[in-house]
């Protein structure tokens, strides 16, 4: 019941909205109630601490195939529906409050809606529902980024992102169907997860054919995690985006893909990871690794070369992602455990960047970075509030990003090289490569600061400070990474039971 | 009762309402759209209580059959005459200014009753299992429809458009014949039952039973517009009087599927012809796949738009029906389920997306997507549900689009793991992508564009909807959406 | 008597005739002509398969009552075609299929 | 909670307290910091004579197979470095009073060094190389921001940014090293990795690279050649700043870290071998560079460098053999006590120049000073002994402790041990040429002629370093702090004589020749342009930086924006929207042509079916 009330208190909110109520009233009490539900579950999940799905409820909708409209959390899903409340809440505190122009409703309705969407998915037991409510955001993005979003390009890019998410999804589409389609048994189709992953464990399926699958589901989620070279839309969508548009996505739906690929492509294709897509061929395990490489060396490379604030933050989330993807490709319970740490970390620290960054916006005429300069005299608390935002987006210690960074960094080497296993593998290789990223982070970031907020100033600019409100959603996001980050077995704990990984 | 009776029941109602017509005063004449509607729920609502459904398929005197889904088409058929009446009532002045002008006499009864005849003949063929009462009733739905399109006759676009529709129409109608001819003559029979136990027994031409089967296909890849014979669909969508299109769109093409499902599945259950069957069947499939995605991108007429976007849909209906003949080896919905399914929901969304549109052509005269400029802010409602009939169409989920277009995928991905055809699903898969780009565009023109920026005749102003329409409108943006959570109602009308 | 491919062959040759009359012929008037040419054609064949066919010495009905609603239906076709070419010819005093082509692309 | 975890604590919570709010008041600000330093100095000093190694641990991640600590341990060389980190912090605070009193952003001056002594306390203490890693970086950040205090200048910016950058390229390194000890070994925690090296069954090569990639972060931190690039620009920093982490602390540490892991050097003998002469040339290459600089703290700086090679070098030697017994700690032992000996008399260095600077208000140029001996007396005898220990003067602490470093390239390879001899010279002739110009001689600039001495606060530091520049090396001093019942340090083992005549003498030249060559110049009289430009090592990284990564970053955006984003992405849109124009065209309109269409399809189909029968 709970978990229902969080899923669908935004999607009834939204109606509310639709229907006259009062817009930014009712997305705060929805936004708000859900942050404390949502705090609610992860603490219960935490304290059973046993790894198996928590506030069950389920309503089969069909019998054959059988679909089931059912939620629940385990670990993983606690933390990404921690994430989506806190970002979701803070979304929309920092929306306007009054637009100009007309669909004041839209902002909070297209906020609550991907929240919801988000939710849904994260919560789902049923592959279809799973899928289905991650496609919420579809259309409300769309809207906003073509009604409020900035630049020259919006339209442009709301036409690049939806047709290209929507394509990635129908890949992914697809790959679920062919899955769930090899996994059921004659006259039994289930669409429910955790059937499915057992059946899966029978081992029914060829490796072969689980490879084949598992690469169009790479490539479907891939898509919606922006994996190299599926990356190419994420960047001037975030850049175009309105704020809180930009927060959720970035921070909360790109989790999607990472947790597909944690929730069913590895459970139900146990050998498909490792399997030669030929004989003798690639593996999808050589591919990712590849990928992930292209995210975080050729994507950070990208990311340097940006001179638009905004879209340098959106480089930097695409880069970033080859972290988490990373630590999923260890395959094992730390990797796993450092890559979901990684989702909420990242979630938090790219939804902060991104409220800073439509502060900023709301106050200087420009975001190009070479023009600006200085502004840490004009705007302390703004340079420092930024100031933190960019050391936890690099992986500072003390910050969430850092510890799930090194976590998945000390995974991939977990056991690799002791006793008879003396030498490099492909994982490791990739990991030493994946390091560099770190100062490659540092450099853009870096630049980005001091070029905004350091040296002399550039133009005689006086923007105002940020509002308290804005200073309070920040100091909120960034006390949540500083916390997380000191103590990351707050995250750790509540993911590790859950951790049931294939082999 | 019977269910022939229903079938009985509707032509008596189209026979009444043009008798209204006749003799009623003027007065009443108007009331002759909601005594068919009426009379059109009152059947639905005998259908469902009072015929549905036996137990066993019934069987009258061999050329009428009533089984679940037969019951499921005839529902269609009511349903979508229905609305398209209401439809009819709101773009009454628009038929109006192209009609009466020279003959101040005639009323629109006609353009009432006709669609009623063409339910009646679209119900009939629901029951129709021999290649005789298909091509009968089939013809009586043509028939009316040509009639239809052409029915604004001060309006040379509605005049080329029935030309148009006529001369193919008949050209399709000749190959469909000669087809059966040959068809009847490989298998001695027009028993649809009959003529599968023949083929798969094997003592036959395969290449005379091939040839059958390809003129077949081309009378009804017609019907269904299927690629290369969809070449009349955008000319006719877009000149025929909006609410026949809506009903073209919906009851021609159901019209089609019903029949092509059960005269493809003796050739798809022959083993000896199955190969050369599904070939043509997913060359066809890709090439309408193809054709209706892509073409619509360019287009900026809504009902052109929608003409190239039906021919989508037929391309993904397609991909369904190689497998009607093995449906028990899919994972999901069968063939023939998954196609039904898909039928009422595209009827669900299609006709809530042409009722907005006729509300709009009716208000503001605006066929093109400038008209739909500036629809969220003259009527929210109206918007809204364009975006949810849009949406619906194309596929997002949590709508009955996306469930429908999901059991299609289904069967195709299934398929193509069995067959090696991944060529299908890679098509579906872009044209469906596509598919968000033509169709957001209409969300884009109601939502970002401002009105009165082409300077387009509506304004500002906010638009009228009868109260009839009013609840139709909110009624399909719930069915949609709600069928989009819960499909089980649909699939087990379907069994 | 002649063979069934004999009469097949007639019948298919009518039938191309007819097509070949609606694919170059430009008034509507005579495309209509061979369209019912075409449905002839047809005819032709369904008597021919239901003469062959035939156990005993009698035909297969079934194939006539086809012909027969074949017959019924080109008659139907007619009238309705014929008023909307006359209603054609009202409005555009043509009845040129190259005149019909206000909608295209 | 343990007297090593409040240490370690008390400044995060002083940093914590300012940032929250006590900010509003910089006045309490210092007084908050500098009360943090001095509670931790006092706490720390009964550590010193402590035997207990282990001070309590917790977990502080733990996810699968994965652990990580954060564990203290206040053993052996921790002891003595938490007694230079707190020390020589409390004075540098103490000294930033005065040195900072009107600065406007003082209450982040001194949050900054706050959070700089947690930083540093973290790797004095941590028992394992994750916790090590993590203070590492936050070392890091401190610097960072204390470079860049007045952030407002282009070069303080551009200082802090290329110090972080420098470090987190020497960092990644680290974490290589890190993760593959981890990977072979299963654990970093300090004495578990001894235990596992001492079983044996380790793969020797994976050992050396890890210890070669371990080395990189000690080359970023202690900005050994070629990562030494930072440190000199450093110097944009407060000076205060600069002789607390930029000399004594922050740059020890990797040198404190290497002495640390002594026991893989001893292992990995390769990677040893690397470690030496890396330090032996930065402790070359910074010597020559910093005989013609003009900055007084780039001189500093540069020395601070040339200093530090010393102490990797010796380290390096740990792998040595000698007489058929590893060297191992006693290596590490000797670079430690190079490490804290410096540690006193070059925050006295630094200290003093900063008083110097304060005094000639900013100058920085020692061309524009001279004649300071008069007018800051207290200042120039202090500054004086730090030289007199620098150059490695009898009895005074630099000697011991450079001898003992030498001692050990005496023993083992007499390439090195010329290389650090002609820099011993060359330490002593920079510095007294520092000496003569700044000292002697006549005021030649505005600053310089009206400076006075510094206020009692600045000075007290100074003099507290003084004592501890001079008495740092004797016997009872080390014994205190690198553990008397240790292996010791390292001595001579043949050639005693010898080997004492040549360091002194050289020392003795050296200043010799400082002070007749550089006596009563008005300016620089034997300009070398390539050594005063560095050699030209930042410009060749500027090109490094432009080639490398600017511009095949703008290669990889160009790439993105042509290729992926232009033919892959908008080129399928394009593609598809142009198809369906083309599709568009077959829709002609006429009836005639529809016709055809239809035609064609026809024989479309029927060629479709019938060629598929076999």
């Amino acid at each position: 019941m709970t978990l229902l009330l969080i899923i669908f208190l935004p999607i009834i909110a939204a109606a509310a909205i639709g229907l006259g109520a009062p817009a930014r009233l009712a997305a705060l009490l929805a936004s708000g109630a859900n942050l404390f539900l949502g705090l609610v579950v992860a603490l219960v999940v935490a304290l059973k601490g046993d790894g198996e799905m928590h506030f069950e409820s389920a309503r089969q909708l069909l019998d054959s195939p059988e679909l089931t409209l059912g939620f629940g959390v385990d670990g993983i899903s606690a933390t990404l529906v921690l994430l989506t409340v806190i970002v979701t809440f803070c979304a929309v505190l920092v929306s306007p409050a009054r637009v100009a122009g007309r669909g004041e409703g839209l902002y909070y309705i297209s906020s609550l809606l991907i929240a919801a969407g988000a939710l849904g998915a994260f919560c789902a037991t049923d592959l279809f529902f799973f899928y289905a409510f991650h496609e919420l955001a579809l259309i409300p993005t769309f809207l906003m980024i073509g009604l409020h979003g900035h630049g020259r390009d919006r339209v442009a890019t709301a036409w690049k992102i939806t047709i290209y998410l929507g394509a990635g999804s129908l890949v992914l589409l697809a790959g679920l169907i062919a899955l769930y389609a090899s996994l059921s048994p004659a006259g039994g189709a289930t669409f429910d997860i955790a059937k499915l992953t057992e059946l899966a464990a029978g081992g029914e399926v060829e490796p072969g054919v689980q490879a084949w699958i598992f690469l169009v589901l790479l490539i479907g989620f891939g898509t919606l995690v922006s994996l190299f070279p599926f990356h190419s839309w994420a960047a001037p969508a975030y850049a175009a985006a309105p704020t809180p548009v930009a927060m959720l996505h970035a921070g909360v739906l790109k989790k999607f893909g990472l947790y597909g690929m944690m929730r069913v492509a590895f459970p139900m294709l146990p050998e498909g990871f490792r399997e030669p897509l030929w004989a003798g061929g690639w593996t999808p395990e050589d591919i990712l690794l590849v990928l992930l490489l292209g995210n975080i060396l050729y994507v950070g490379l990208v990311t340097i070369s940006q001179r638009y604030l905004d879209r340098m933050l959106g480089a930097s989330s695409v880069m970033h992602m080859g972290y988490a993807f990373l630590g999923i490709a260890c395959l094992n319970a730390a990797g796993w455990g450092g890559a979901v740490f990684m989702m909420f970390a990242h979630g938090i620290s790219i939804a902060l960047l991104f409220a800073l960054c439509g502060a900023l916006r709301g106050r200087l005429d420009t975001l190009e970075m070479s023009r600006l300069g200085g502004l840490g005299a004009r705007v302390p608390v703004t340079a420092t509030l930024f100031a933190f935002a960019a050391f936890a987006s690099l992986g500072l210690p003390g910050f969430a990003n850092f510890a799930s960074e090194i976590t998945i960094f000390f995974a991939a080497f977990e056991g690799a090289l002791g006793g008879d296993a003396a030498g490099l593998g492909g994982l490791q290789v990739a990991t030493v490569l994946a390091l560099w990223g770190v100062v490659i982070s540092a450099v853009y970031m870096l630049r980005a600061y001091r070029n905004i907020f350091q040296g002399e100033l550039g133009g005689d600019r006086r923007p105002d400070e940020v509002s308290p409100l804005e200073r309070g959603v920040a100091v909120l996001m960034i006390a949540v990474l500083l916390l997380t980050g000191f103590f990351p077995n707050l995250i750790l704990n509540l993911v590790g039971p859950a951790l049931g990984l294939p082999h | 009762m019977p269910a022939y009776l229903l079938e009985i029941f509707v032509v008596l109602l189209g026979l009444a309402m043009l008798g209204m017509e006749a003799f009623a005063g003027r007065g009443s004449r108007a009331t002759i759209g909601l005594v068919g509607v009426a009379g059109l729920g009152l059947t639905f609502a005998l259908l469902l209580f009072a015929v549905c459904c036996p137990e066993e398929g019934l069987s009258y005197w061999g050329i009428y059959h009533f089984d679940r889904p037969a019951a499921f088409y005839k529902g269609i058929a009511l349903l979508s005459t229905m609305l398209v009446l209401v439809m009819a009532r709101e773009f009454a002045p628009v038929l109006k200014r192209y009609t009466s002008q020279a003959e101040a006499h005639a009323g629109l009864g006609e353009f009432y009753s006709l669609p009623v005849f063409v339910c009646a003949g679209l119900m009939w063929m629901a029951s129709a299992k021999d290649l005789i009462t298909i091509f009968v009733s089939l013809e009586v739905v043509t028939m009316g429809f040509y009639v239809l399109v052409a029915y604004m006759r001060r309006n040379v676009g509605s005049l080329e458009a029935g030309v148009k529709y006529l001369i193919l129409g008949a050209l399709s109608t000749g190959f469909l014949v000669y087809g059966i001819a040959w068809v009847y003559g490989v298998t001695g029979e027009f028993e649809l039952a009959a003529i599968g136990e023949v083929l798969a027994g094997g003592a036959y031409s395969e290449r005379a039973a091939l040839f059958a089967f390809a003129l077949v296909a081309v009378g009804l890849g017609f019907k269904i517009a299927a690629v290369p014979f969809q070449i009349w669909v955008p000319d006719v969508y877009q000149g025929a009087p909006m609410p026949v299109t809506a009903f073209l769109s919906v009851g021609s093409k159901a019209a089609g599927f019903i029949v092509l499902l059960r005269v493809a599945e003796p050739f798809l259950g022959a083993p000896a012809i199955n190969g050369p069957v599904v070939l043509l069947l997913a060359v066809l499939t890709c090439a309408t796949l193809i054709y209706g995605n892509l073409g619509a991108i360019p287009q900026t007429n809504v009902k052109r738009l929608l003409a190239y976007s039906s021919i989508a849909h037929a391309g993904f209906l397609l991909m369904a029906l190689p497998s009607v003949a093995g449906g028990g080896e899919i994972a999901g919905p069968g063939g023939g389920q998954a196609i039904s399914f898909y039928l009422a929901g595209y009827l669900l969304m299609t006709l809530l997306c042409f009722t907005v549109l006729t509300v709009v052509r009716a208000g503001t005269g605006a066929e093109d997507l400038g008209g739909l400029a500036g629809l969220a802010k003259r009527s929210p409602l109206l918007a809204f549900a364009m975006l949810v009939g849009v949406a619906s169409l194309a596929g997002v989920p949590l709508t009955v689009g996306f469930f429908g277009k999901f059991f299609l995928f289904n069967i195709a991905v299934q398929e193509a793991m069995r067959s090696g055809l991944w060529i299908v699903v890679s098509v579906a898969v872009l044209g469906a992508a596509a598919g968000f780009y033509y169709y957001f565009k209409i969300i884009r023109a109601m939502y970002w564009d401002d009105a009165g920026a082409d300077g387009d005749p509506g304004g500002d102003a906010a638009l009228q909807l009868g109260g009839l329409t009013r609840v139709a409108v909110v009624l399909l943006v719930l069915a949609v959406l709600f069928f989009g959570i819960y499909p089980a109602p649909i699939l087990g009308l379907l069994g | 008597m002649p063979s069934l491919n004999e009469y097949l062959m007639v019948s298919g040759l009518l039938f191309a005739i007819g097509l070949a009359g609606v694919l170059f012929r430009r008034n509507i008037i005579v495309i209509f002509m061979c369209l019912e040419i075409m449905l002839s054609a047809a005819n032709l064949s369904l008597v021919a398969f239901s003469r062959f066919s035939g156990q005993g010495g009698l035909p297969d009905y079934d194939a006539q009552v086809l012909v027969f609603f074949v017959i019924t239906v080109a008659a139907a076709e007619v009238a309705v075609g014929l008023a909307i070419i006359v209603a054609l010819f009202r409005a555009r005093r043509t009845v040129h299929v190259e005149d019909l082509t206000s909608m295209r692309g | 909670m343990t007297t090593a975890f409040l240490i370690l604590l008390l400044p995060l919570v002083s940093a914590l307290a300012i940032l929250l709010g006590v900010k509003r008041n910089p006045g309490a600000s210092a007084l908050v910091s500098v009360g943090s330093a001095g509670l931790c100095f006092l706490l720390a000093l009964p550590l010193l004579g402590a035997d207990n190694d282990a001070a309590g641990s917790f977990t502080w991640l733990a996810v699968g197979g994965l652990r990580l600590e954060i564990g203290l341990e206040v053993g052996g060389l921790a002891r003595g470095m938490l007694l230079v980190v707190t020390l020589v912090g409390l004075l540098v605070h103490v000294f930033s009073m005065g040195y900072m009193r009107d600065d406007e952003a003082k209450a982040r001056y001194f949050a900054g060094l706050s959070l700089f002594m947690f930083s540093m306390t973290g790797i004095v203490l941590a028992d394992n190389l994750a916790m090590m890693f993590i203070f590492w970086e936050l070392v890091g950040v401190s610097s960072y921001l204390l470079i860049g205090h007045w952030f407002q200048k282009n070069s303080a910016a551009e200082a802090s940014k290329k110090a972080f950058l420098v470090n987190r390229i020497g960092d990644f390194g680290f974490m290589i090293g890190i993760l593959l000890l981890w990977g072979s070994l299963g654990t970093v925690n300090f004495g578990e990795m001894a235990g596992r090296l001492s079983e044996g069954g380790y793969d020797a090569t994976l050992m050396n690279w890890a210890m070669v990639c371990i080395f990189c972060g000690a080359v970023g931190k202690s900005a050994q050649v070629p990562l030494h690039v930072w440190l000199p620009d450093a110097m944009e920093g407060p000076t205060p700043v600069s002789a607390l982490i930029h000399a004594a602390t922050m740059v020890a540490a990797g040198v404190f870290m290497l002495a640390k892991m002594a026991f893989v050097i001893a292992v990995a003998p390769t990677a040893a071998g690397v470690v030496q002469h890396v330090g032996a040339l930065t402790a070359l290459l910074a010597a020559l560079l910093a005989t013609q600089q003009a900055d007084i703290k780039k001189i500093l700086a540069y020395s601070t460098l040339s200093q530090l090679g010393y102490m990797v070098m010796a380290v390096g030697f740990a792998g040595a053999q000698h007489g058929g017994a590893a060297v191992g700690e006693v290596a590490a032992n000797s670079g430690f006590f190079h490490l804290y000996t410096h540690a006193f008399f070059k925050a006295l260095l630094f200290l003093g120049s900063g008083a110097i600077i304060y005094a000639c208000h900013h100058e920085q140029d020692i061309w524009k000073m001279g004649g300071l001996r008069r007018s800051m007396p207290a200042t120039a005898a202090t500054f004086l002994i730090g030289t007199a220990a620098l150059a490695g003067l009898p009895p005074l602490s630099g000697f011991w402790s450079k001898d003992s470093v030498l001692a050990l390239a005496w023993d083992n390879n007499p390439l090195l041990f010329a290389v650090g001899a002609f820099t011993a010279f060359l330490t002593a002739f920079y510095m007294t040429r520092l000496c003569v110009v700044v000292f002697f001689g006549e005021p030649r600039g505005g600053g310089a002629r009206g400076a006075k001495e510094v206020a009692p606060v600045m000075l007290a530091p100074l003099y507290v370093l003084a004592a501890g520049a001079v008495v740092a090396g004797f016997p009872f001093a080390y014994g205190w702090f690198i553990g008397g019942g240790g292996a010791g340090i390292a001595h001579p083992h043949g050639g005693k004589a010898l080997f004492l005549t040549i360091l002194i003498g050289l020392a003795l030249a050296g200043i010799a020749a400082g002070y007749l060559l550089y006596r009563d110049r008005e300016e620089e009289p034997f300009p070398l342009k390539a050594l005063a430009d560095k050699l030209y090592i930042d410009e060749a990284y500027l090109v490094v930086v432009r080639v490398f990564q600017d511009a095949v970053a703008y290669v990889a955006k160009s790439v993105d924006q042509l290729l992926i984003d232009g033919l892959l992405v908008r080129g399928s849109a394009r593609l598809a929207a142009g198809v369906g124009g083309l599709l568009r065209g077959m829709q002609v309109g006429n009836l005639q042509g529809y016709a055809f269409l239809f035609g064609l399809g026809v024989v479309f189909v029927i060629y479709i079916i019938t060629t598929a029968v076999r």
